[in-house]
């Protein structure tokens, strides 16, 4: 599968409540309902070595106990046009998912040297219950 | 309020919360529409209503969409979508795939482009479903170099022949 | 008008529930009151018969018994720069609105060849009651 | 700092309640809570005066009265890749901050001629308490 | 519930909503981790944990969480992140700095782009933090135009010699 983004989720403005809770990469769904789950992803490119990248993905999954596989639950997919030098470019998914208590949360990307990572206002991931 | 996390349910049983017990599977093809009454055993398994499917085990509360192949870009069904399996898609004629994403991963997602025609070549390499066509560098005989272009002989004209041309077609005029 | 989509409202990820009902293209308000609107279309192209579009249009739009015209709620239009091959690109939208009972909430796109309707997690329309 | 947009908040869609108010540019927080904070600005250019610009940026920012300086909540930022005749480019943002009561929140642009203001339905903010 | 918007405090004093009092603000490189119990002096201030900061002196709940130097895109750091102060990032030698937004706004967001070299020119001025290097127009002795590039005389061969070439080069050669 396509890589998997790990996350800070006490410093800065990153926070956990109401037993949502991180652990090794995922949100963990602390009670079965309707959440809006939304990330952003800010890619930026070229990177020394990696190969001229002609799209950037991100896609929110979720794993459950129900289903032995990974669900894409959203997906943001772009190709890029930018022509050799520096280039960046947000992705923004948001909606509103049914999940079961237990359910893990991810955001994979399609190259994760591709992504900036350096301030956290400009990459981020969430959810809240309905 | 503490929300006690499921305790491992025993192995080849999944934890149904709606029930708050671990049920057996439901085979793939089918969701499971009533859970188990009692622990461990099989709940209500009912096959996935046309449209969806389920490719494995499961105690989904329902199966997964269908998804469609992509007509408008070039995109052929290889095998519908069935209760166990999704719709599995390829290119149309003329047509090779491009994967999304870097060839390490499963071309899952992909667009068709057009395979590319050796105009004025030989073929190395017919166009594949994952290859474009490899043309062969040098001109086909009786075609002669116009930049990156193959263009026939008999299409040239006394001022439309340049050095290249004359070397190739020129021989030809004079037999 | 714009062409308006249509969408799937049972089956894999798509629900409806708290009455927010879905007919002819339509998600129906059940209820008056502040809601979080929002949709993503995913763009692809190029497509054969289509001329080679300059740019994208996605727009989120009300009809209401009070208003013989509809009123364009949000709108995401961007212009494409990429040359002739496949490109793909998606536009997200979303914000608060108020709402009347019985009002519909419609998505109008500039051309509905450009898209990509195969895959419920690129293509998605959704509402909440705050 | 970046320019800071001004917003119409009572006529058309526009509307402000339960005690969030609007005054000089930035919204303020009523109560201390968890909030889902959001916007959209639509860019587009050329515009006669201003340079080439090579980027375009919106940025969610907090002033609050526990520190001096701004914070940068959330940005979106995004190379222009169009070759000089006319362009229009979103940017949506939109994210669950923690916030105390008589936060004042703001939006900053890297360049105000930039941004497309004619059409409330194109350009919009807003944040809701969960 | 309506609710009252808090008076402002004295100069030098913030309100602490969970204390709903004003408190004296906690020195740069702490934070508030307890409101003060009597209005208008200090609260618990303790030290920034590692990982994040504060510059100013403030009531905050928890200090700012340190940006990182983009290491992928020939970013490094020059001061490390402290508790009064954020990481700062420069260009790796041989790349300078574009700002991302105009320059008349602080040169915080940038990107690292690498210099360009003067091959068969003189340098005017070398490649520097903030700007790329800036070539002499014309070319270097023993160098000759072409198009725009400038090329050594003694790799030019006969036929690769055209006009220019044979008026810089062509002198040498007879020597």
């Amino acid at each position: 599968h396509l890589p998997i983004l790990q996350w800070e989720d006490k410093r800065g403005l990153a926070f956990t409540k109401n037993n949502l809770s991180y652990s090794s990469s995922a949100l963990v769904i602390p009670v079965s309902g309707d959440y809006y789950v939304y990330a952003q992803v800010t890619f930026r490119g070229p990177v020394e070595s990696s190969h001229r990248p002609s799209s950037v993905t991100e896609i929110i999954t979720k794993v459950t106990d129900s289903y032995p596989e990974p669900t894409q639950l959203l997906t943001g997919t772009k190709t890029l046009s930018e022509n050799g030098n520096g280039w960046f470019q947000p992705i923004y998914l948001g909606a509103v998912v049914s999940l079961e208590v237990g359910d893990k949360l991810m955001v994979n990307v399609s190259d994760i040297k591709l992504v900036d990572y350096t301030k956290e206002h400009k990459t981020f991931f969430g959810a809240f219950l309905l | 309020r503490r929300h006690a996390i499921p305790s491992r349910c025993p192995a080849g049983t999944n934890w149904v919360e709606t029930a708050r017990r671990c049920c057996l599977p439901c085979p793939a093809g089918t969701f499971l529409s009533k859970p188990c009454t009692v622990p461990e055993t099989l709940g209500a398994c009912s096959p996935c209503p046309a449209g969806t499917f389920s490719t494995q085990p499961n105690t989904f509360s329902k199966c997964q969409a269908c998804s469609e192949c992509d007509h408008h870009a070039f995109q052929s069904v290889l095998s519908n979508c069935s209760a166990t399996s999704n719709v599995q898609c390829g290119c149309e004629p003329g047509h090779f795939r491009v994967c999304a994403y870097s060839p390490s991963f499963t071309c899952s997602d992909f667009s068709c482009q057009k395979c590319q025609l050796c105009t004025g070549r030989l073929i190395q390499r017919p166009c594949s479903a994952m290859q474009d066509t490899l043309c062969d560098s040098s001109c086909k005989p009786d075609f002669y170099r116009d930049g990156d272009e193959c263009r026939p002989c008999h299409k040239s004209t006394q001022d439309t022949c340049g050095k290249e041309c004359q070397q190739v077609c020129g021989s030809n005029n004079d037999q």
